[in-house]
């Protein structure tokens, strides 16, 4: 498809959707009401949004649909940390129910009962995951529970009368940036440890940073290159040495369920992410959802709303003094609660340990497959066995024919397959990073690694091949250099006419001259 | 279960592939491959879980058994808002987000995720001309993350730590946006007057140290903010950014704020085609001008247009990566997660079925029928309204001499959800363009009775 | 609507656009174009139909208050078969089937519908393995118009005008066949002896006359037909096709027909992933060898695998297009037009998702809860097995004293629907993947109840 | 996508969904069902479906879906006759629901109102369509519905003891095929009525073919060239001079309703496709369903089952003695009453008629701008306007470039356009017919206008481009040949492994012998 942009297909007139007409007994008993509206309050003009039918605006979305790659479409091998899993259908269809879909969260809690007792359940079910004793499914995105945990470990420092004096964050540079962005959001001075020369997390540089100002540690683990950290047991204990809490992001969890628990190895808190370890969809970038789990310790200071099991029913009760109040509205994704409910029932405990069994299996499978691809290698902890992603890197390829990481990823597209090329942070050069987790078949695997092999071989005998792709996309090469220049940039239909066709748009108003503001 | 444990959705449970994998990796078992994992952190028994419902058949029916103790606002007449709320939500909405490529879609480039690409430049842009704004962003979790981070947003780009709010705030969403600027703003309350800004007081507040003035329209009442303008002005005499917290249901008949001068507007896109879900399906959107020193603080991915090699064709691409906490963790502005992103696609469908005249006869609709509503429930003896002010889709009444919970306890065993209990004595009731003229005396009529009732128990 | 009528489903009804084309054409109004009707047979006035909804919203309220009237299986116990099945459809399925490019898509060419074109050929191939026979065609409208043309095909390939039908037939299926085929067919009852066919009788009523023997298997009353190796023997010896009526639900255990002799068999796939529909979503298969003298008698079309200019590339289109009424109208055999292609898309991922093992698994699940309803329901004093055959998913129940319906309307009011009433004293009831034990065990306690309740009040 | 035929994906072992297990109290009750069966009747292995998860399943489907184009995705213009209109999503959206789902038709009637409400209120409805008596909704198909048609005919006659008697059926050439055949099933022989040079039926023929051996006249109008009867009313008094039945096959009636009905101009029986008129969708070719609407003394000979509607509940009634009988199982296709229901009713009389008046003028507009294409032409009634569809050729470009129309089918797919070849009869040399529909705006007709235009360009110009198409599409030019001999064809997989490789299933069996078959 060449599909314009949506607003290039409006014709003056047309309608998408019809709105009931005001009832003639209202319009008698109130009149025209925007004729009445208060001087300015009415609206110049109407918005410029486009006058579409209702077919072509179908076809509009359905022919950009066809545009993306979805998981269910593609072996989604290639967007390393992400843990795309199979969002099973079922669990879709379960949620799309007039029981969920038209329910309000102000209702007689004796007409939500199934929505309750789906979080109640849920709630469980992690803790018993997680070893912990209390959790919230409130956060509605996987760093958002980053952000609920470090606001829960403010608190609880808070509370303790410690909040000034424990000002630091420490995290590893192979944990998720959301754990430093996070705790750099709620004021924390944040300290980021690099691995020793194995590429294991340096516990002999934790050691020199912990101190009594040391708020909390904040980490992944296995870390996004697939290793696992074996002293995390000692980082946990060095924390609390000094009177730090321990914060486990659970993001990489898809090859420990059922193996081993954030509380045994003492943390204090931590948050799975329900989109990526327990199967719900992506959402093209969200809805997520995550679950935090802590200790008793902790528990006081969850977000609200708390649902409770009271003599067989569940009734809601807003969060105590010590919670750090409402993260998002109401009881949060509960599309998300019910799609990694039913997905936990449908694997049980011996299906969660196999899930994560053979996305380690599928894993290291593919670890070996990789290496034998020449230019490729593994950087860190050679030799030994990954968890459920490794980081790769094309540095050897690169030095040899100047092909970067990123043209890789783009030729690799014109095979169908995705690869990801944000690699935050920039540690290992020329990366990629690949998860089968467990839903691939080996011969999905395959299919991907040869793939991968043509398009590293095409880098060295037909460089120039992959370094103008895509040749067989929506699109072809864009400019990127357009989008970093204010001057040029252009974020939105009206913006882009206003800068490179000089239309002002009627209701365009120029941003305040903030004058006092710089200062 | 006890052959081989084979799933659906692990192909390489199945023991023959299961066993070539494992040889081609010289493993004896999958155990092998957690040798860094300490033996005393291993869980030596299986999770302690209910026995699982593998054929799918008796899984759809354990959670089909659950959901259905649930009674739906299909089944009950409801007027319940106070931040999710019940609007008609049509049907090619639903048909284009639940696109397995759109629905399992998620980092993939602006090459072979273009069409993800393209419908998110088209949410921003459709959301741009409702709002008129030149920028908007990828949508973040929800109005109050939207809200907390353009204030977070004015503390950054002022420098300074005070910020003022002039309208009656959700309590839910006032916790959230307090918890998370806390470690930079403090937030000073300007109470209302009547509904809406006291701007006199406003004014004598304001100061070279106020980084924002918070504006809440429709506020939490339901009011709608008509002095936007002197706000605006009083405002950015002294250097503070004006942070509008709103929803934009009503803006194809209301003057959008930034013509009033609001610098930052943040909302919630549930109106504007999500289902209510309990309360589960919020996105939230920042809007600003086109003016670097505001983008360069949003914190949210934005996608711009882009030329491409063949030209006239559109490419799409990350505008200013280089803000985010992808590029530089913690020194990126706040972070970027996984946040509400099909949300947004689905308020674009919905903006280019509704257009420019479904938009207005919309808002038309909303500010009629609450005028109507308005009128219907203070004709009631006992009951007045809660404020003078102008009111979009909710508003408060007062009753003089009921209990409001008591009320919402009669009106549930009727079948209707009167609206969301405030105080003792005040219900916030919501009306949309699904709550016909005769929902409304349906509403009207059970209120006037319980009343009733209530003198009639009491004499 | 007073205003000009514009409608989202017709784009051109835009008032400026609709001029610009009727100006384009010459025309000034759209009457001209009906120049040929003439004026007295032009309806003068409005059609006399309701008024219209043309907001999306109210024309859903309309539609779900009618239908929320009705009460699902779901909520009542439901052992109701009779022709149309409620056997579990994997979720999957469904996905499939209600995508846009196959829901909407029709007549489309090999290339621009290759995905159609494969779809159907892979469900042939399913149905081929499943039913051991080489030739499958694109699904007719259901089991009805199946047997009613494998019959037919028997007429004209023999020449012949006997019909011996040696099973239970479905009543609507008996009339829908007996009306199709009059013209060519005579079909003559062999009655049945126990519930399947009398064998003897039917050796005696064979000869060279015979065009077909119809076997139905399960019949009406569940029986599986376990002498059609000596059947098809027979009327093999006489030139006589072997045309069998089927379901090929449990085809995972059962032997297949054609390894029995049978030369033509056809049936239902409502079974094999398609909901109940109020009976409403029913398709037909027709098997044959590939054997080009039955071929070439089919009338639906057929799509086969064929090369391309691409060495190894499969490309698919119609196998020998002559024999349809597309080609040759009423020369060509029957007739073939839109009649269930999605059902036939649904069965094929039905069979994907089953595999040899899920269908294996599911024929011996059913017969183990047929022979548990059997003697659950036979144990009850006053109740006996219709017939001693070997069943399938559905059998017959006599009521020594109690009248069917009186039964079905006594337990109708515990929420159970326990059967089809056969006759006053007999009752076909179905068990499938969905009746648990517990289930059966329920009807079976409701059964004795009512019974109990009667003789008590006949004391 | 280059997506293998389901077959090669198969790995041992894998499985696609569970099956619940045979409950023990069932299996103790039972034993083992399957080692009982009695000799010969249990399967000797099992058929040999193949093993795929439940993921890769769902991508197959996905990838084949989206190697197809349906109405929703594309301009359906091209499938001339089979009136491609929009199926509203919300229709699909109403009958999603467990209300019709799970419904079983003998269940209790009170238990089915809402369903049986639906069947009476579109019988009304389509009877005032029609102007018709009595309406049935039962057939299953719009080629079903004309066997209905003619299965009544046949039965009203034997009613009065011209059975025998009356063994002819009169039809025309531009009349859909099935209307022929159909009559040829239930025994009757056919005779064609040709187009007088006009291009208008030929009244004269017919006359000079009614005889008291003619038990009806079957005839579509407009015909399939788009051109509307303006006799149709002296050939209905002609047949029923006779004493003939006149039957109307109303699938071309898009462009006419509410401006002209079939009882007002005399006609007997009637049917209506809900899936193209009513707007239902195709469903990759079905299901289908018709409306049947009679007159009065045709109402006793309805198929049944039949709804009525007493003292405002809904009941079910057998047809009586004079019925055909059941045409189908239960009532229809109930989810496309349901659709079609929601079509009328969201339209409404000034909608329906806007509907046909915008479909004319969209073809007529077409019409014009078809006819500006160098070597296309209309053939019939030149100069005169059209009702919904024309029947246009390109012989004149045949014969200057020797490109067939069937190659520019193809070649227009390139440019992701439906171009259907099939229009029986092959009366019009180098075929193609083009209905617009009311679904489709200006821009749309016109970007179909410009392709065409462009591939007969492209004709004349670059032949061997055209000739060789496609050029863009999943699959190559394929070799039909392969699909007529007996030899060479493959209908299903495991016949092509047979045919192609030797590959013998073990299941295999030979055709039966039927040696006294061919006498």
């Amino acid at each position: 498809w060449d599909e314009p942009i949506v607003f290039e297909l409006s014709t003056p007139g047309e309608r998408g959707i019809l709105i009931p007409s005001v009832e003639p007994s209202v319009r008698e008993a109130v009149g025209d009401v925007v004729a009445a509206l208060p001087e300015g309050m009415r609206r110049p003009a109407p918005p410029a949004l486009p006058e579409i039918a209702q077919m072509r605006v179908l076809k509009h979305y359905l022919r950009l649909s066809q545009e993306n790659l979805g998981s269910d479409l593609n072996v989604d091998i290639g967007q390393g940390t992400c843990t795309i899993k199979y969002s099973p259908k079922i669990n879709d269809q379960l949620i799309e129910v007039p029981q969920l879909r038209a329910l309000h969260p102000a209702q007689d809690p004796a007409d939500t009962q199934g929505a309750l007792e789906m979080l109640w359940r849920l709630e469980r079910l992690m803790a018993e995951i997680s070893g912990m004793d209390a959790v919230s499914l409130a956060s509605p995105g996987g760093s958002a529970g980053i952000w609920t945990n470090i606001a829960m470990i403010r608190a609880y420092h808070a509370s303790r009368g410690e909040g000034e004096q424990r000002d630091e964050v420490i995290t590893t540079i192979f944990s998720h940036p959301s754990n430093a962005a996070a705790a750099k959001v709620a004021g924390y001075k944040v300290i980021t440890i690099h691995p020793d020369t194995d590429g294991y997390p340096d516990l002999g540089a934790l050691k020199a940073a912990l101190s009594e100002r040391t708020a909390a540690i904040m980490v992944t683990n296995p870390e996004d290159t697939g290793i696992y950290n074996p002293a995390i047991q000692e980082w946990v204990e060095a924390a609390h040495a000094v009177g730090a809490l321990a914060s486990y992001d659970q993001a990489n969890a898809a090859g420990i369920l059922g193996i081993t628990r954030a509380r045994d190895a003492g943390f204090d808190v931590c948050q799975f992410n329900l989109h990526k370890t327990f199967s719900a969809p992506h959402g093209s970038g969200g809805p997520g959802a995550a679950a935090n789990a802590v200790s008793a310790a902790l528990e006081p200071f969850l977000p609200g709303p708390r649902v409770e099991r009271v003599d067989g029913r569940f009734v809601v009760r807003e969060a105590g003094d010590l919670s750090i109040g409402h993260v998002a509205p109401a009881h949060g994704v509960i599309l998300h609660v019910v799609r990694a409910y039913a997905w936990i029932m449908a694997l049980g405990a011996e299906g969660m340990l196999a899930a994560s069994q053979i996305a380690v299996l599928n894993n290291n499978y593919l670890l070996q497959r990789v290496l034998e691809i020449p230019g490729a290698s593994a950087p860190y902890a050679t030799g030994r066995r990954r968890i459920e992603q490794v980081r790769y890197s094309w540095q050897e390829l690169f030095e040899q024919t100047g092909i970067t990481s990123e043209e890789i990823g783009i030729r690799m597209a014109d095979y169908g397959f995705h690869y990801w090329t944000s690699h935050h942070p920039y540690v290992v050069p020329q990366p990629f990073t690949l998860e089968p987790t467990e839903c691939y078949s080996k011969a999905e695997i395959d299919e991907y690694v040869s793939a991968l092999a043509q398009v590293a071989r095409e880098a060295r005998e037909t460089p120039e091949l992959v370094r103008t792709a895509p040749h067989n996309q929506t699109v072809h090469h864009t400019h990127h250099d357009d989008l970093d220049d204010p001057e040029r940039w252009a974020i939105t239909w009206r913006a882009y006419r206003r800068k490179y066709f000089g239309e002002t748009p009627a209701d365009f108003s120029a941003p305040a001259d903030l004058a006092g503001a710089a200062a | 279960m006890s052959e081989p444990f084979v799933h659906p959705y692990i192909p390489n449970t199945a023991p023959e592939v299961k066993a070539e994998m494992l040889a081609a990796v010289a493993a004896a078992s999958a155990s092998e491959f957690y040798a860094d994992v300490p033996a005393d952190l291993r869980l030596h028994r299986p999770l302690n879980v209910p026995a699982p419902l593998p054929a799918e058949q008796d899984l759809a029916r354990h959670v089909r058994g659950i959901l259905a103790q649930n009674r739906t606002t299909e089944e009950r007449l409801s007027f319940l808002g106070a931040g999710t709320y019940n609007h008609y939500v049509p049907a090619v909405v639903d048909e284009v987000i639940r696109r397995s490529e759109f629905l399992t879609a998620y980092a993939g480039e602006p090459y072979e995720d273009h069409g993800r690409f393209q419908a998110l430049f088209e949410y921003q842009s459709l959301m741009a001309e409702l709002l008129a704004m030149d920028v908007v962003n990828v949508p973040t979790y929800d109005g109050y993350q939207a809200a907390a981070t353009g204030l977070s947003m004015a503390g950054r780009l002022t420098g300074r730590g005070r910020v003022l709010v002039v309208s009656d705030v959700l309590p839910e969403k006032d916790s959230k946006v307090r918890d998370y600027v806390r470690a930079a703003l403090e937030i000073e309350v300007v109470p209302t007057v009547d509904g809406t800004a006291d701007v006199a007081a406003l004014r004598e507040r304001l100061g070279d140290d106020v980084a924002a003035v918070w504006v809440e329209t429709p506020s939490f009442t339901g009011a709608v903010e008509t002095r936007l303008r002197e706000i605006s002005d009083a405002a950015h005499a002294v250097g503070a950014v004006v942070v509008v917290g709103t929803d934009p249901i009503g803006y194809g008949v209301l003057t959008p704020p930034a013509l009033h001068g609001a610098d930052i507007v943040t909302g919630d896109i549930q109106s504007l085609g999500l289902h209510q879900w309990f309360g589960g399906a919020h996105a939230g959107f920042i809007a600003v001008h086109d003016d670097p020193r505001f983008v360069m603080e949003m914190p949210s991915r934005l996608f711009g247009l882009e030329s491409t090699d063949v030209p006239g064709e559109y490419g799409f691409g990350d505008v200013a990566y280089d803000r985010t906490s992808f590029a530089h963790r913690e020194d990126g502005k706040e972070w970027v997660g996984t946040a509400a992103a099909l949300w947004g696609i689905a308020a674009g469908v919905h903006l280019s079925l509704m257009g420019p005249q479904g938009m207005a006869e919309l808002g038309e609709l909303l500010l009629a029928r609450t005028r109507y509503a308005q009128r219907e429930l203070s004709a009631i003896p006992g009951v007045a309204l809660g404020d003078g002010a102008l009111h979009l889709r909710e508003f408060t009444v007062r009753f003089s001499s009921a209990s409001a919970p008591d009320l919402v306890a009669a009106l549930r065993a009727d079948g209707i959800e009167p609206g969301v209990v405030v105080d003792d004595s005040t219900l916030l009731v919501c009306v949309t363009e699904t709550t016909s003229a005769a929902d409304i005396d349906r509403l009207a009529a059970a209120i006037a009775a319980a009343l009733n009732t209530r003198e009639e128990q009491a004499a």
